[in-house]
């Protein structure tokens, strides 16, 4: 079997996708990972549900205590000229208002009509936790989902209908895993780059429903990290 | 590099079109966006339909959009003011439709219409004619009125300064209306007093963050109705 | 016929009744005029819809632009030490969820249950108007009117039942005329103040609502001004 | 004079009740207000439903009250992180009820409670099993879950500075949910790392106007979990 991306080879690839001037969200997990490779040379601004818009990776040098700046995932992080401020209300108008461009959301299940399971695994003895993946959901303009093609015990992550609880319905428009790129598309799941030496056959198998190749479709690839 | 800095109004105000729904942010002439709308006024557009505080006054902005035809339809809570020449003029001929809002519930609807919240329940208006066609129900004993979202193809404000990506500060009570419409428009058009640079803006005060601002023109003084 | 107090005077009075540390909006017209006469050495916060939290008489030595401050009649205005300034959803707020504590507020008609009506006049050439005068009336913690007694046809601008459209049901506690202080009570009109030299049958035959005087009713004055 | 000053978290947090309905400010570790929180503990005041984004960490802030048993219901959006030790134990044993609600969810229904609008509709949770139970309603063919507003007895906030009015800054992003709950309660409590004089703070920059505090007590550096 091929070789897939590892999780900061799947972040910095999501990153090159991500057009000059988009406000994206990066939920907690890999997602998060995407603000330390972003594209170099170009602007992005990342927004964090707890009322930052512009934040980078922690610059130890900039002064501010861990604590004052944190992103969803409650780590320091630092701000880049132009960033702001604001409360958690103001923050998800600009979630649930379809400001945000992007949101990069983890997951447990994507279905091939664009459903997401990412938040509760029942029978776990822990809580259910939702934190801000169902306002992103159904709010953001673009959902991307960045993960494992399979999880650890190797049911596929992609499949035809969820059977976990669901985030939103429909909400997602584009998968990155370890494997490839697949876009959710009116006309079911359509890989645009995939592993090369990886075929479709094989990466079917690995998938819990049906995939199909684009036209043009390209290796999908990325440097060590 | 992003720059949302456009080089004149009548370049900030391409590409609006014949029948719009334009978000208007001012109260009295405090923070109106004079040389947006007249910018606006002078495409010749038609049909628009405004949301603002008020009906304008003087030869300027709102003003000027009504005096020029441009305008079907007012949604405001206060169209009169001494100066109101224009919509007192289209009123009386009743050349314009005219929809009367409580000043708290313009705000709350075009915020509504920013935050994905279609619609709201709001005690104001109850029991008044205000009312009236409106879907009614009791919270608790009390009866509310349900509110719609009102959603903005453009909207025009006036701010203080801004940077190249849009992050905005106000004056004062200039602020009004301004940040409320910037939220609830497909298109956020900002004439500012002055741009400074990027990183220019102490994050911890900017009033309307960038994500909601498409283009920004620099008009230092800018017209007013006197 | 006994003078009434002037406008000045009405608003005077008024102020008195104001607690320090209260949260008042005062409408356009008479209340404004509170502004002008609020009571020394006590600490009360004025709040105008159009996103202002402490103002007080334009003091024309503030340095601050008179279109870049005004009241909600579009006046200009002066800043107390504590001011705060904020947009008009979060003005509303305030007024619509119960912060502030007295709306001053003009009326064309109050009737004895609280009912007010002061936004439009049926059968007037000119457009209605409302402002944020219903909201105020829905929202405010207590609602004092501030009126002449009667009109300039003499007709009472206390009535049982407003004939004018309603700006809010069941909205005001208190009025000031210049002739007397009424508050609205579960059993009716109570006058707690008036002209002392006019009897509660003068004043009855003023008002259009059935008024009691209260046990240790006081005469209403104030000051030249 | 207004002087809404105490001397200290005890005092700050006198005649809150069992039962009470206590909005938290904070989101982690970040603008958690641990100080009032580890008075309300000290209290030893029982049946409190707590309003926040999380179940607390460690053993201060929401981590205490809820080890000391003083709360009978958390409405929160994420109630564990590593060191969310006091609540996985409660949940275990069944000593707790849990209200999962998404987290604009929870901001944008205590904005409404203090907003004085009773109800709303949003997207969030259609479709899924957080909107079990809940009015659905479509607009514009999309279908959309009514929600509640949310108010609380007492809002415990944390800020940076203060004046004697209750007038509150805040630090980066420790502002969060702190000025949401500050708007919904009937009594709101601030503590904050320094008072400064009145007028000391620029009326622009202003995030929490006055209007909404009750009380604020100065605690510089506070106790942390961490």
């Amino acid at each position: 079997m091929a070789d897939g991306l590892t999780r900061n080879q799947m972040a910095w690839r999501l990153g090159r996708d991500i057009a000059e001037g988009s406000y994206v969200n990066l939920g907690v997990g890999i997602p998060l990972l995407v603000l330390e490779h972003a594209p170099g040379g170009r602007e992005i601004i990342f927004h964090s549900e707890n009322g930052v818009l512009g934040m980078k990776p922690k610059d130890e040098t900039d002064g501010i205590l861990p604590d004052d700046l944190t992103n969803a995932g409650k780590q320091p992080v630092s701000l880049v000229p132009g960033a702001a401020m604001f409360h958690h209300a103001d923050s998800f108008i600009m979630i649930r208002g379809g400001h945000v461009d992007i949101a990069v959301l983890g997951a447990y299940q994507v279905a091939e009509n664009g459903d997401l399971a990412n938040w509760r695994l029942p029978g776990s003895p822990t809580a259910p936790a939702v934190g801000g993946a169902m306002d992103l959901a159904a709010g953001a303009r673009n959902v991307w989902v960045i993960c494992e093609h399979n999880g650890r015990d190797g049911a596929p992550k992609i499949v035809r209908e969820c059977t976990l609880p669901l985030t939103g319905p429909g909400s997602v428009n584009r998968i990155y895993t370890d494997l490839a790129i697949i876009d959710v598309t009116p006309d079911g799941l359509v890989v645009r780059e995939k592993i090369e030496t990886l075929s479709l056959e094989d990466l079917q198998a690995l998938s819990g429903a049906p995939l199909t190749l684009a036209n043009g479709w390209r290796p999908l690839e990325a440097p060590d990290l | 590099m992003i720059d949302k800095q456009c080089k004149s109004a009548a370049e900030a105000v391409e590409g609006i079109k014949d029948g719009a729904v334009i978000l208007v942010g001012g109260f009295g002439q405090t923070g109106e966006p004079m040389d947006l709308l007249d910018a606006i006024a002078a495409r010749g557009l038609r049909d628009l339909t405004i949301v603002a505080n008020g009906g304008g006054s003087g030869e300027h902005g709102i003003g000027r959009l009504l005096a020029a035809g441009c305008v079907r339809k007012l949604v405001c809570s206060f169209p009169r003011v001494p100066g109101s020449v224009a919509f007192e003029e289209l009123y009386e001929q009743r050349a314009i439709e005219l929809e009367i809002v409580p000043q708290g519930t313009i705000a709350e609807r075009v915020r509504a219409g920013g935050a994905g919240i279609p619609a709201f329940y709001v005690p104001t208006g109850a029991g008044t004619e205000l009312a009236d066609g409106k879907e009614l129900r009791e919270f608790e004993g009390r009866t509310f009125v349900m509110e719609h979202a009102i959603k903005g193809d453009v909207a025009v404000i006036k701010a203080d300064r801004a940077d190249r990506w849009g992050n905005l500060t106000y004056r004062l009570s200039a602020r009004n209306f301004n940040p409320v419409m910037a939220m609830g428009a497909e298109l956020t058009i900002a004439q500012v007093e002055e741009c400074v640079p990027l990183g220019g803006m102490d994050p911890e005060t900017i009033i309307t963050p960038s994500i909601f601002v498409d283009r920004v023109v620099e008009i230092p003084g800018g017209v007013s109705n006197g």
